[in-house]
């Protein structure tokens, strides 16, 4: 954080962390209220990797998410307000309440979803940047998954296609050592996922994912390996999640403890203790921050409650397309 | 002394879980495997405190793996075990159907008869809960197409209690499914509650007027409108299948052969659901019994929505049935 | 100068390569990909030649991996690629399912409206090469239950030809069923064969007296059938469905009011096939019509057996076709 | 081969690989006679792994095999004539004539089959395993597939299970370069078989799979470290097959001259070599072995031709058991 632009850029990372954090704490209390339903998987603890792998992608790259995306998404770009209203159930939400908090999606800023197959996503993303090579686009598709995704036959098929043919995705592992309530030396017989890379030929590393800035080196660094045709690349970016799995979590699988000792290594008290420390940051403009996405939040619940229905008259209507090619 | 048998209040949940528990302690060989069975409890906390009693060798924690775990289920059951292999939904079994239907229903015949496959696969399945697309499908009557394995779906509290140890001892694979929406359904049990059979189906409410046949869930939609349709004086009599493969045919063809009016209520997607094969059973085996076509009421053929009214309108619903049977038997 | 259009001798095989050809040719942004489609010249040699015309990375061969290649299909059909993608059975394709009924046939409801995926893959299906009990079944009106996806299956030389550039157009998935005993089948075909519709099923003998509906393989039998039958002066009239999901009711039924009888004849195992969910429609539309009950002849319920006295048996047969219609005329 | 035990064995393992190759060729000549129908796949070439790895098995032991596993099922002990018998189709065969070549089963000697869904039979082996340790069986699962299986995620899968678990699986990699006709460098990203153990923590090596001893010197250790409890092991043999995949294949995907090198390591003549090198046989020797294993040849199609048809009306046995549990 030696210039401006660093300083400034620092500041921004912050406030996206913050966001994610206090739009899904929100998320919480109306789940709790009962105007979110189904499955809510909050990305609590875990913001960093999100807002440090968003900041090096460009407008035209892709992106594949999980169902604990409401990160990922609000990190891409998405609008608070349009994924508020998707767990609303409302049609002005990104899916028009179809798809709900496991399945955002926003076709402008080439955000193809909301998997809620754990692993599925990932022969999803080998095809994008197959379509992307094969027509010459350079750009990268970041593909997240979870470290639970890692055990599935559709990550090593993935894993071996995308590098067989050298394709530009970024295989982004959120390792927070639990695939729901199974730890990972449960599900994995060699926890170490960077070096799984090896197998398939694939250039590999892991980060430390509660660490903003240094995801965003790592992720920088992965996506500029990629963008110069080298190829896939794996980075697992080691984290935690601070929160159950989902709403129906008794987590009895954890203890107290070790939940406490990750909550020192908290993404955003770390970024601001830095800047704090460098002389950037003060209560003042911490407050300030925490104003302005409350504010945002807060304009989200409002868009979400003032949403509408869609009429039961259209329930048939996104099975199939509308019209067929000319 | 009362010669009554002492009766407990229980849940949906428990009575499975009891059953879980009776196997175990009844057979060593059986043994519980799936996606967070151990320390999470369960993903509807079915196998929630099994860890502690049983140990981690006989509740088996499995890393997310379906076709995997299933695959080994297999083995094991080859092998001299009596694995219940537990898919977390019958969304994610899709990455098992290989397994199921190209090794667990075959092996007894490619192998001219030496190695049948005592595999029992317990699956949640149904809507209900705003889970959408990836979460909510009824697809228990879409795997009765399968020969070689039996499809049992528990609705009442006696047969979650009971098809479990009958499906153990069957030589052959058994998939049981349970509708997520009963887990958390109270009611009472025997304390002694043991097996039941899995042969038959069952008439859970007699009437003369029209068969309603069902299962699972749909079962108490069913006799809900029954209750509301018999305050006019319409009689529906509710068969419960139980077993969706093989279909216990006589039991719902003697009641049409009363009542000469059926309706199917299947919350599968309706084109080639289980109901479309009912129908045409009816048509082969009743069609001189019929005053009328059969009916079927479905869930709509969309992936599930999330949005809760679209949910509902999706799904089978009390006051369809109701309109159904009231058009039907006043038709014909 | 004739204004015939000139005909020319082909295959089944041929047509469909031939389809492949044309379309990688009118569209740049198709491209097939699947196991051995290139350097081994596809498994039923319908790729043969494509390789060396249109070089590996449109004749891509694939790893063993079928949920991949089928996701990645899912993946550049968003991407705005065409895929054709090739799963060598529909055996090994229940390995891609979930990604073929959790997102393909989902994305575009889940995303409400915003993600289409205008994919084709293309499977063999059937028995009859004695290939036994993991290569020779017939699942594909086991697919047509799945909402968000639509099955096609071509019988004649001009639907093997014509029916893959209008999947192509198709802005959802469409999945093209190709018997894999049709390959070698000789005919004609104009010159400039082109695409054809897949919305509607066709008459493909006109006859008073009863309707055979099937399709693929099935109809030659059924025509086969047909021609025996009409010595004895019963007149079937017989139709093609071509496509299984959706399907167009219209015609069958349509049918059934001129003949009064029907009878389904599907390769699919009999419970829960296809034939089953047609049946079932009759039944509600068309019962009025029906002279006698819908009959249906099916595959046996059983994996497929090797030896082929046995595949013989469990297959529908001309013989068996000829008799049920026998006994269904002179009964009603 | 020091000592008379070590010839003995020696000439015993050459005639197995002679019995599987002289049974093959006359399979070959009855498939053309249309004799035998359906899928057949040769294993001419690769007669050194079957028959290496099957002298390191007890009879106790399990095999799990895959749809070209003639070889297999003669090593482990099959009777010629009752695998003959099955692809004729005749219920003398193992498996009644319902499997046919793909699905030779035979419970006496715990071979669990003939799998013809490529990769099917990992899961299965890792069950089998798991049901031995569960219940205190001392017995190694070995499983043999192809450089093809290696791709599908069932394998990853097989892999961690067992590796997870501590399995005593032996997994046979069969790597004759090709699945079916496309060429192992148009499947695996990195073709080095063997070094896919590490991201399983899975001991692996790899072995000149034309040359029985060396293999058997392989098995051997692989199946001492299973045994002693050390967990799963994955061998790669290195093999080729001489044929083409199955009777359908006109092998436009491979040049005469590759096959014809390939020859020139035949797993047979290489050991009949070194044995008349060493002195212990000569060509009247080999003549004797032959004639025996031509006679167990023409035995084994006697058999199939005098066998007889399972009458159709048994058409729908064998879908369910006959009967159940008491
Ligand atoms: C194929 C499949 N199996 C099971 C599930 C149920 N499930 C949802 S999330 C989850 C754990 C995933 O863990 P991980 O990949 O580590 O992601 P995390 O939740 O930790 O972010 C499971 C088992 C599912 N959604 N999909
Ligand atoms: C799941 C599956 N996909 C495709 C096939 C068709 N198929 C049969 S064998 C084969 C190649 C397998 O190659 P490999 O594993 O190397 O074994 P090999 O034949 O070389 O012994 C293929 C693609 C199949 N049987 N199963
Ligand atoms: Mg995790
Ligand atoms: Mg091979």
């Amino acid at each position: 954080m030696q210039t401006p632009l660093e300083q400034h850029h620092a500041i921004r990372q912050l406030r996206q962390m913050l966001l994610i954090r206090r739009f899904e704490e929100k998320s919480a209390e109306l789940y709790s209220a009962t105007k979110i339903r189904g499955f809510l998987h909050l990305y609590i603890g875990e913001e960093a990797v999100a807002v440090g792998v968003m900041a090096t992608l460009t407008p035209e790259d892709a992106v594949v998410a999980t169902y604990r995306e409401h990160g990922q998404a609000l990190a891409r770009g998405m609008s608070a307000a349009s994924i508020m209203a998707e767990m609303y159930g409302k049609q002005e939400g990104c899916s028009r309440g179809r798809g709900g908090s496991m399945h955002l999606f926003d076709a402008a800023i080439h955000f193809y979803g909301g998997n809620a197959i754990v692993a599925g996503g990932l022969p999803l993303a080998v095809g994008l940047a197959l379509a992307d090579k094969m027509q010459g686009r350079n750009r990268v598709t970041a593909c997240f998954f979870g470290d639970g995704a890692v055990a599935e036959g559709d990550f090593h098929e993935a894993m071996n296609l995308a590098a067989l043919w050298q394709l530009p995705v970024l295989f982004l592992c959120e390792n927070n050592l639990y695939a729901m309530g199974t730890a990972i030396c449960y599900t994995q017989a060699s926890p170490d996922i960077a070096a799984k890379g090896a197998a398939y030929g694939m250039a590999s590393a892991f980060v430390d994912g509660m660490d903003v800035m240094a995801v965003e080196t790592a992720a920088r660094k992965a996506t500029a390996f990629i963008r110069q045709g080298n190829g896939p690349y794996l980075l697992e970016c080691r984290t935690y999640r601070f929160r159950p799995h989902s709403m129906f979590d008794t987590e009895l699988y954890r203890t107290k403890e070790e939940v406490e000792e990750w909550k020192q290594r908290d993404p955003i008290e770390q970024l601001a203790g830095r800047l704090r420390e460098a002389g950037l940051f003060d209560d003042q403009e911490r407050a300030g921050l925490e104003t302005e996405v409350a504010a945002e939040v807060a304009a989200a619940v409002a868009f979400a409650e003032a949403g509408t229905w869609e009429p039961v008259a259209d329930l048939t209507r996104f099975v199939y397309s509308e019209r067929r090619e000319a | 002394m009362s010669t009554q048998t002492p009766m407990q209040t229980t849940t949906y949940r428990e009575a499975v879980k009891e059953a879980i528990r009776e196997a175990m302690h009844m057979d060593e060989r059986v043994f519980l495997m799936g996606e967070d069975v151990g320390h999470y409890g369960g993903c509807y906390a079915v196998s929630k405190g099994l860890l502690a009693e049983f140990g981690p060798e006989r509740i088996r924690d499995t890393p997310l793996s379906e076709s995997g775990f299933v695959g080994a289920g297999i083995g094991a059951a080859l092998g001299g075990m009596r694995p219940i292999v537990e898919v977390m939904t019958v969304n994610f079994s899709l990455l098992a159907l290989d397994q199921i239907l190209n090794s667990a229903a075959t092996l007894l015949h490619m192998s001219g008869g030496q190695f049948n496959v005592p595999l029992v696969i317990r699956m949640a399945t149904g809507a209900g809960k705003q889970l959408a697309a990836q979460h909510a499908h009824s697809l228990e009557g879409w795997y009765a197409h399968i020969p070689g394995i039996r499809i049992v779906s528990p609705a009442l509290l006696e047969d979650a209690r009971g098809m479990l140890w009958t499906a153990l001892q069957d030589p052959d694979p058994v998939l049981i499914f349970e509708n997520n929406t009963l887990y958390n359904m109270e009611g009472t049990l025997p304390e002694k509650a043991g097996p039941v059979d899995i042969d038959h189906a069952k008439i859970r409410r007699p009437g003369r007027d029209i068969t309603l046949i069902t299962y699972s869930a749909s079962l108490f939609k069913c006799l809900d409108a029954a209750e509301v349709l018999a305050k006019e004086g319409i009689e529906a009599e509710v068969i419960d299948l139980r077993t969706l493969r093989p279909l216990d045919d006589a039991t719902y063809l003697a009641s049409i052969a009363r009542t000469h009016r059926a309706l199917i209520v299947d919350e599968g997607w309706r084109s080639g659901s289980l109901s479309a094969e009912i129908s045409a059973r009816i048509m082969e085996q009743g069609f001189y019994d019929l005053d009328l076509p059969v009916e079927r009421i479905c869930t709509a053929e969309i992936p599930m929505p999330y949005a809760r009214h679209l949910e509902e309108a999706a799904l089978p619903r009390v006051e369809t049935i109701i309109a159904a049977v009231q058009r039907m038997v006043r038709h014909g």
